[in-house]
């Protein structure tokens, strides 16, 4: 009963978050939205797994925890270098300074 | 023993599940990104935290119970480390934090004032 | 014509179908396309939650895997390419296509009225053909995830023709994307010193975690959810991550281009192989009965999977197993390929080289 | 009331393949289109998910009855339904439209790269995304070649 309830809850705090995702005024905020969407999402699959009493399909939540993190990245990448390519290791100290 | 542990279990997933929900809402409410970032990557590892040991007590030990433990040892390392990234994309690409801006509390609540510290980007 | 259980299942399909219109109108309303990307991404996070309620799992991974993984990487490519402006529209092109898209919606519910009723047992789909699969999986094939059998070996050939397809839009991407200069790989200069530390080192400890796990999927493909496609898709995202993390450069030094389109053609190769193994045995193609001619199957101990007792079918676990490889290789390396197409192109040093 | 419970899923399929739909047709810009193409193709998914469900159904992986969960999963349902519609004493969704909707998820994301990748080639040819300039500039191009016969 109590996991039905808890549920139900995180099925209300993802559509309080979608709406976030919806009218977010710039584009951090639907990157927020879509990352917390993304870990809700995490749980609410484990939780139905658990519900609907086929606990051994934690792998599918187990895959989202591992996967969930690299669109957050791309999307970081893009907002702040304009590319995919470039590493994020330390520019060489010598570049640095008269970059 | 067994439905003490049910009830337990039951109760950490309904907290986890409100946790959750107190997250949603500061997200909503919170005036700029960084409050926002905040209220939602705290709350999304503190109600995993409780929903993933709710669940743990729900199962009986064993092969399920260590991928419970895997999914919130990746939940934990994952989540923080994109709001960082988020954060700091944010901030470098010229998003200021909306900081002493209170004429929103003295009642004058004109758009023009809620977003002057807030630039587009 | 029994009606839906009214329970918490079908309450949560209502839900979550009602997330999915919301996001939906909301990605017709948007007019920058960056916008329409994330809700795309959410889109996939709520229809993966979905179909974990109408007990598809192994759909549900595969959604999962490409929502997260690959669909949103190669969107934010295309628009990094294209310089994603933002949409101008007017309103007066958009009443004729709204008139149409009513007319169809209606006449298609309208149809839709003579559906079976959801969730009803004895619906043709659900009573003829998919009972005796259920019934008759186990003891053909020995698998219990009738969803990888079915895939695997019933409809083997079926999922080769997919694998092909697979290869083609890799050749096609790496054809139209692949060659001419690279962008320049140097570090970007930070202005405030380095910020990614917290990034590496979390990448550096996830990549073999989530290469491991693709492992994983591919071999447990038939106990529980999983398979190749899934494993596939997995191991490109670790790739990609590891691409993203250290520079493109690196990765194209680990994984050279050449290399990743001749694995993606060798694993068609592959699971044609095992096809015309079977053939040669004496069976039809991709008949995984065939696959081990008898002195072998005697060679396999018999406890090597399970219990000893139970009639074992070698051939189908191994055919489905080696196939099954066969699709890791080609998605994972096609999805690589692909991401090296959009993530390596640029179009100033391509417009210098043409001198437009 | 209940034919709306009972074809809800059909309705919410329908709404998402026109709203799909519609974006393909009022769009100009080509990428906006692929999202569009991808709402729609991925509406079909649902659409043959929803067909397959049967109601208190676990998912199609063989779960011997004696188990802990085989005896949890039936303990829901009354014995005369699992008896009727149940596989061995358990009640499996239908797995084949499950196998195609599987595929159709993989190769949906390929074809899409393939469609972004023509996009990027059209966006270095002519310089636009936006269809009704290509249009105008593939005109443009056109008459410069008539007269040049």
């Amino acid at each position: 009963m109590l996991v039905a309830a808890g549920v139900a809850g995180l099925v209300v705090a993802m559509a309080l978050m979608i709406v976030r995702a919806i009218v977010g005024p710039s584009h951090y905020d639907r990157i927020l939205a879509a990352n917390s969407i993304g870990t809700k999402t995490v749980l609410l699959i484990a939780l139905i797994g658990f519900l609907f009493g086929r606990p051994a399909f934690l792998d599918v939540a187990l895959v989202y925890a591992l996967i969930n993190f690299v669109a957050t990245i791309a999307l970081m990448k893009f907002f702040r270098y304009r590319t995919l390519a470039s590493p994020l290791t330390a520019a060489p100290e010598k570049e640095h300074k008269n970059g | 023993m067994a439905d003490a542990l049910h009830w337990v279990g039951g109760g950490l997933v309904a907290i986890g599940a409100i946790w959750s929900i107190m997250g949603a809402v500061g997200v909503l409410r919170f005036p700029d990104v960084y409050t926002r970032i905040h209220a939602a990557s705290l709350t999304d590892t503190g109600g995993a935290t409780l929903m993933l040991l709710g669940m743990a007590f729900l199962a009986e030990p064993g092969i399920v119970t260590l991928k419970l433990f895997f999914v919130w040892a990746f939940v934990m390392l994952t989540t923080p480390t994109a709001s960082n990234a988020l954060a700091s994309a944010a901030y470098s690409s010229g998003h200021r934090p909306r900081i002493g801006n209170f004429e929103f509390m003295r009642g004058n609540d004109s758009p023009e004032a809620a977003t002057k510290g807030e630039s587009r980007p | 014509m029994t009606t839906p259980f009214l329970d918490a299942n079908f309450a949560l399909n209502v839900a979550l179908l009602l997330m999915l219109l919301a996001i939906a109108l909301a990605v017709v309303r948007t007019r920058s396309l960056l916008a329409a990307i994330l809700l795309m991404g959410v889109y996939s996070f709520v229809v993966a939650a979905w179909l974990m309620v109408m007990d598809a799992a192994d759909v549900a991974f595969t959604e999962a895997v490409v929502g997260a993984g690959i669909s949103t990487i190669v969107l934010l490519g295309a628009i990094l390419l294209t310089h994603g402006e933002v949409v101008r529209v007017n309103w007066r092109l958009q009443v004729v296509p709204a008139i149409l898209v009513l007319v169809v919606g209606g006449v298609l519910i309208y149809a839709a009225g003579g559906l079976p009723n959801f969730g009803d047992p004895a619906s043709p789909a659900n009573s003829h053909v998919g009972r005796i699969y259920l019934e008759t999986t186990y003891g053909d094939i020995g698998a219990p995830n009738v969803v990888t059998a079915v895939l695997a070996s019933y409809r083997g050939f079926d999922t080769l023709g997919e694998t092909t397809v697979i290869f083609a839009a890799c050749v096609g991407v790496a054809l139209m994307l692949g060659f001419g200069p690279r962008v320049d790989t140097a570090p970007t200069v930070d202005v405030m010193g380095d910020h990614h530390v917290v990034l590496r080192v979390i990448s550096k400890m996830l990549i073999p975690l989530i290469v491991l796990f693709a492992l994983y999927v591919q071999f447990h493909g038939d106990l529980g959810a999983g398979g190749g496609f899934q494993a596939g898709v997995i191991m490109a995202v670790a790739v990609i991550l590891h691409a993203m993390i250290f520079g493109l450069g690196e990765t194209t030094k680990a994984f050279r281009p050449g290399v990743m389109r001749s694995i993606s053609a060798f694993g068609v190769v592959l699971y044609t192989g095992v096809g015309i193994v079977c053939l040669v045995n004496g069976g039809g193609f991709l008949d995984y009965d065939f696959l081990f001619t008898p002195q072998v199957e005697a060679m396999i101990p018999p406890g090597l999977l399970g219990d000893p007792d139970k009639p074992h079918h070698w051939g189908q676990h191994f055919g489905i197993l080696f196939i099954e490889l066969g699709v890791l290789l080609t998605v994972a390396s096609t999805m690589v390929s692909i991401f090296y197409g959009f993530a390596g192109r640029t179009i100033e040093a391509i417009k210098a080289e043409r001198g437009s | 009331m209940s034919w709306l419970a009972s074809h809800f899923n059909y309705v919410i399929v329908v709404a998402l393949m026109m709203a799909g739909l519609f974006i393909v047709f009022s769009s100009g810009n080509l990428i906006k289109r692929m999202i569009g193409l991808a709402l729609f193709q991925s509406s079909t998914g649902l659409f043959y998910i929803s067909l397959s469900k049967v109601s208190g159904a676990t998912a199609a992986i063989t779960l011997d009855a004696g188990s802990v969960d085989g005896k949890a999963l039936a303990s829901q349902l009354d014995p005369a339904y699992v008896q009727q519609f149940g596989v061995d004493g358990v009640v499996y969704a239908n797995p084949l439209p499950h196998v195609l909707i599987l595929t159709a998820i993989v190769v949906g994301v390929a074809t899409l790269a393939v469609g972004l990748a023509i996009a990027v080639r059209v966006r270095e040819a002519y310089g636009t995304v936006e269809a009704d300039e290509i249009e105008a500039l593939s005109r443009v191009t056109a008459e410069q070649a008539e007269p040049a016969r």
